[in-house]
């Protein structure tokens, strides 16, 4: 085999290392197929970092105060988060998981709505309709089939939308990623698959997961483009989400993004990952903040002062006061909308369960 | 987006496939909305030939060949669904649906409930199913239970022609997701079919035979042998009520427990295995609501509780007219003989 | 290969999860063959700790984290069992389970009777099940029926840390596949546990609680509960006899209709979803062997036919003691009141 | 990204041509990095092609004489089933599917016993402890994790055995052959992945299948190696598995190999092949044809006279002749046997099930 015949695939190979436009010094990498986002975007990457980071503290927070079930945390993956969300269009659409709480509310749904789930009061909290947003999803890996099959109905539709699904390096190990990505190359659907390796599935690292190169490079065996990046540069991650969305909407089909990061706290408040790593990794990775990262890079070229931050800070911390006072409000449950939602009208046989849970609950009531 | 064609109402010599076919020809026509996707049902036309000239006729982007993948199909169906379509896929064979159980039970199931229902999923999936063929393993399964334990879910099987254009027009037209079971030793038999769905609902049982003495209460592919039974145990004094279930979630408990109040006797056969078969269901729910009704405990005539057999031993496993004779004769009519009795 | 160690018969007080990590640590002790795997069970432990320290203690190559695939899991612990292991895998939850259907019913249930007995399979399947934690969705599914109705598969669950321990064992020296529910909500209640499989048997049901006005059946995690029901009723003046499964394929009929035809009525008691429910096939068969006996109808108190609600709502859809007790004076006294009755 | 990262894993990409050892036309094609089998293992893979091609011949007669339920034919992929078999030591295993009868028979296993299943007997009709092959899998792709699993197993064993799965083009698609890849590279696996890329599954093309530059693409993905041989050349076949097995028995990992080849007969013989493709395509692969290919090298070669030929015909056509009479021998089976391998023992219910068929089929002699 000539090398000239091996090279005829590798344009859909990503590159060895990740791509960044902002190094974690916060000076600028130049890329020569990439271009940095302009100052305004940087900024409302910026901010919504911030704001991002100031709910996942809160949604912690409400944990211990008992206001929320559980929250898994995205702390440290906010560039991977805000990045991806941001280089949407309003007319695509966005399939996540349990751990993309933060870009659902960024994306523009409101947040209690989005932590109904963790609370307990309900499944999707929110309308998917309203923002674009397909239900958090917890089954691991099968929200990619349903961004797949989302995005070849709007092209069959005639449609101009993306679909953006997020999935974890854990994720890709399922039968269900392979089979979407298949499907999305051989439809040429117009999706983008957003990997967020956060280094680990719950307790399992990268290394158990996979022995892959990269998982970027899953890519060429279903003939798709996939990138690397890393996934702590807000602004690269942003570019190279830009770029697959506009493919997608060009029609030249679904794109494979890997975004290296690293999950900073434990897979959820329940979890407790001194179990299975050192504190020196967590510490490297500290050191590789993507809020800091921007903010360094914005502050060095005039972009972010003082009174900026201030305003951001501020601003944020107001979105997490209302949310921590909304949260505090108890919610009256009727438990009636059990048996509503089943199917479209409501069976003989839920009908009648539904009457007994009521006699039952009035009985109590007079109890 | 609809289109409203005129509706079709022919009567015609058909098989069951052929009804489906037409079926889903019909639904294609009237509806831009409805695709049939899944492995081999385009250019082929399905390996029962039941999505024949489907994809010439209406094209390759509304009837289509998708990667071999069930949970694929599944999965992106839901995600079509969530966009304004309606997708009619196809599972091969019954035990080939298992790879899309999770897609199934987990999200096609509970997506509307999930969503206080603000999402929709108006999705058939064609299985199928059961045995009698001569298929060789994997190709026999009657998995109606893992479907109907699921709430969520409707599931419905016909038993003719006539009944499978109906029930697949409904299906089609339902907003809840709908598995469809196509008993597949049915498909060739031929019925002069009035294709017609208006007059008939998606979750009701009919009464195919009226009877007196017993009730007969069975579904899909097991149907044809009830009936046949019943036609048996007329000449032996028995007259026995066929009710043809359709709809086994919802299951239909007022059509079948008048039935049964009036007979005082019931049997239930299907091919699927017993042991937490379908069976059971009925068999609970009638002894619950029709106890102090019957003169003897509700039997069932059922699979055994094996892995479907190879074909050259399956009719020792398959309910047979016999069976269902003895089942009969087994229904304590010492203490009230019936009409011509035993 | 196998080693064969001093069995352990201590007493101690014990969780259920904790009992459950001793019955694996003792199987790995004393069987070299047997392996431990899944996800999250090697250097965490599991999520609920049950393979706590394990992978320590055995090392890397028997008690192991595998990639983040549930059919993967399956289908190797399959190919590894063909090659002579006794592979112990878990499914982090219920739901998770369902990627793995395929594999469980298509090979695990049915490869010793395809290959004549040739070829044994094993394997145990752990499945933390059912709700009452407070879980999101996807991870309270009462899934037993899915194995139940599947032949070729056991399937129990355990009630108590003893019954655990127990049942555990001897589910890993089983040569069948067994599925093995573990009750989530009972993993952290305190017993002085015996630790000790020997005096009892992988597929009897045990009256965990003597009566004589009727039988209340159940298992797993609704076990408690239903005792709690039997307490409470005792000072209502029913003498309920409790009965708990342990095995529910294979299903011990007699222990349960011996009851039964004593006190002539029966609740059966569970999580799932009543339809298509264990419990339908519970009351199917006493039904029909106990018809002469029974002074009403079996009845079922169970699930709600919803999909597992969230945290906030599950305690209207899980049967507790007054909807237990609720069942019990539904149980036609007037006619034959009992001795303290209604 | 330069030349050199991305050449870093390009050694796991599969060569853009399939590799071969004897051309179409029956010349040698020398390669630098596989050595053509010397001139006894190349009779012996001509020698299991004929007898190969006979078996198959016989199945598909026996079908329509109603001996056969179904037979799938492997005409035109003799080269494929046979050269990777042949590759194989004793100790090793195989995991076939449904259309590889002709490989487990060439593995040694008694071809009636084979049939059993497609004459539907039994489901597996051989014992797979005698020749070490699992039993035919029908469930696409599902028996590429019992070979990893079985294959993972004699490591953990210290038992030096290779499994070698078979697989079609259509069951790469579904998710179990991504698990499978996937544990098999984590796990470094002694198991050697064939793909048969015969074109279709059922009537659907290579094209809608996949986008991928070729299926053997997919190995980078997972970190494992990855061939691509023209699976009509049982010289390159043969050579490409010895190879892998060579690999995997010294603890090097698996092999995902991807052989091109083309299944000339219908899907089976109740499938009708002429209502999705053109009789030209056929006849293009018909003129490749993998025997007339090795018997040309052979012959020129002067390893191969008539009398030689003569003799591989006579014993080909002496166990098909075999094979047919004992066939037509009607076989008695026990419907107790319905009952006794469900379980190690039976349950009650199964007895009691078990009682009830004798007495019926004893009332029914009787009757
Ligand atoms: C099908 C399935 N199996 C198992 C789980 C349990 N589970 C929840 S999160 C998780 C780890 C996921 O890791 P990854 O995909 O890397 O995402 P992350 O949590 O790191 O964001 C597991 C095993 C699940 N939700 N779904
Ligand atoms: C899980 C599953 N889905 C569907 C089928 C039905 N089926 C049998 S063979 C086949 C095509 C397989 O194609 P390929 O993998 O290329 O193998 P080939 O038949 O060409 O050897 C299909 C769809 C099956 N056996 N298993
Ligand atoms: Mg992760
Ligand atoms: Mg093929």
């Amino acid at each position: 085999m000539t090398t000239t015949e091996r090279a005829a695939a590798s344009h859909l190979l990503p590159s060895a290392e990740p791509l960044a436009l902002i190094a974690a010094d916060g000076s600028p990498v130049p890329d020569p197929a990439l271009e940095l986002p302009d100052g305004e975007v940087l900024l409302r990457l910026y901010r919504g970092m911030v704001a991002g980071r100031r709910f996942d503290t809160q949604a912690t927070a409400l944990t211990k105060q008992g206001r929320l079930a559980v929250y898994p945390s995205a702390r440290g993956q906010e560039a991977a988060e805000i990045g991806g969300i941001l280089a949407l269009r309003p007319q695509d659409w966005l399939f996540p998981t349990y751990r993309d709480s933060m870009a659902v509310v960024a994306r523009g749904v409101d947040p209690v709505e989005v932590l109904t789930l963790l609370r307990g009061d309900w499944h999707c909290g929110y309308d998917p309709y309203r923002a674009n947003v397909a239900p958090q999803c917890t089954p691991l890996a099968t929200n990619t089939l349903h961004a797949v099959g989302f995005a070849h109905a709007a092209r069959i539709k005639g449609e101009d939308s993306v679909s953006l699904v997020l999935l974890g390096d854990g994720a890709t190990s399922e039968g269900d990623t392979h089979e979407a990505l298949n499907f999305a190359a051989v439809w040429q659907a117009p999706v983008v698959f957003l990997v967020q390796n956060n280094g680990y599935a719950i307790s399992v690292p990268l290394a158990k997961q996979t022995a892959a190169p990269s998982l970027a490079h899953k890519g060429i065996g279903y003939g798709m483009p996939s990138v690397l990046v890393d996934g702590n540069d807000a602004a690269a991650v942003h570019a190279v989400v830009e770029q697959a969305v506009a493919r997608a909407a060009a029609g030249e089909g679904p794109t494979l993004i890997e975004a290296v990061t690293y999950r900073v706290e434990s897979h959820t408040n329940a979890d407790d990952a001194t179990r299975y790593r050192d504190r020196a990794e967590v510490e490297q990775w500290l050191a590789r903040d993507p809020i800091a990262r921007l903010k360094q890079y914005l502050t060095d070229r005039g972009l972010l002062d003082d009174a900026r931050q201030q305003e951001i800070d501020a601003r944020a911390e107001a979105e997490a006061a209302t949310l921590r006072e909304r949260m505090n409000v108890d919610t009256e449950l009727d438990p009636a909308e059990l048996f509503r939602h089943v199917y479209a009208e409501p069976t003989a046989a839920l009908r009648q369960q539904a009457a007994e849970l009521t006699a039952e609950l009035t009985t109590g009531d007079q109890a | 987006m609809t289109t409203f064609a005129e509706a079709p109402s022919a009567s015609d010599t058909l098989t069951m496939a052929g009804a489906l076919n037409r079926a889903l020809a019909d639904a294609l026509t009237e509806d831009e909305r409805v695709l049939v996707f899944g492995e081999d049902v385009g250019t082929l036309g399905g390996v029962f030939r039941v999505t024949d000239g489907l994809a010439a006729r209406f094209g390759e982007a509304r009837v289509f060949d998708t990667p071999l993948a069930e949970a694929g199909i599944v999965g992106t169906a839901i995600g079509m669904a969530m966009n304004g379509l309606r997708p009619v896929v196809e599972m091969q064979f019954d035990a080939f649906a298992y790879p899309a159980f999770e897609q199934i039970t987990s999200h096609l199931a509970k997506l509307r409930n999930r969503t206080h229902g603000r999402v929709e999923l108006p999705i058939v999936i064609r299985i199928p199913y059961g045995g009698g063929i001569g298929g060789v393993e994997h190709h026999c399964d009657s998995s109606e239970v893992y479907y109907t334990h699921t709430a969520g879910l409707r599931v419905v099987t016909p038993s003719s022609p006539s009944d499978a254009y109906a029930l697949l027009r409904q299906a089609i037209d339902s907003p809840d997701p709908v598995i469809f079971l196509e008993p597949k030793r049915r498909y060739w038999e031929k019925e002069t079919a009035r294709l017609d769905h208006r007059g008939s609902t998606l979750d009701r049982a009919e009464v195919r035979r009226p009877g007196t003495d017993l009730t007969l209460i069975s579904y899909g592919g097991a149907l044809g042998t009830t009936l046949e039974a019943a036609a048996a145990a007329q000449e032996e004094g028995y007259s026995a009520e066929v009710i043809d279930l359709r709809s086994l979630s919802p299951f239909d408990l007022d059509t079948v427990a008048a039935s049964v109040r009036r007979t005082g006797r019931a049997v239930v056969v299907h091919e699927a295995s017993r042991f937490c078969g379908y069976g059971a269901e009925v068999a609970a729910q009638l002894s619950e609501t029709c106890f102090h009704y019957l003169e003897a405990p509700v039997l069932r005539v059922a699979g055994f509780d094996i892995p479907y057999p190879a074909p050259n031993l399956e009719q020792h496993h398959l309910p047979g007219v016999d069976r269902i004779l003895d089942a009969i004769e087994r229904l304590q009519w010492d203490d009230s003989a019936p009409a011509g009795g035993a």
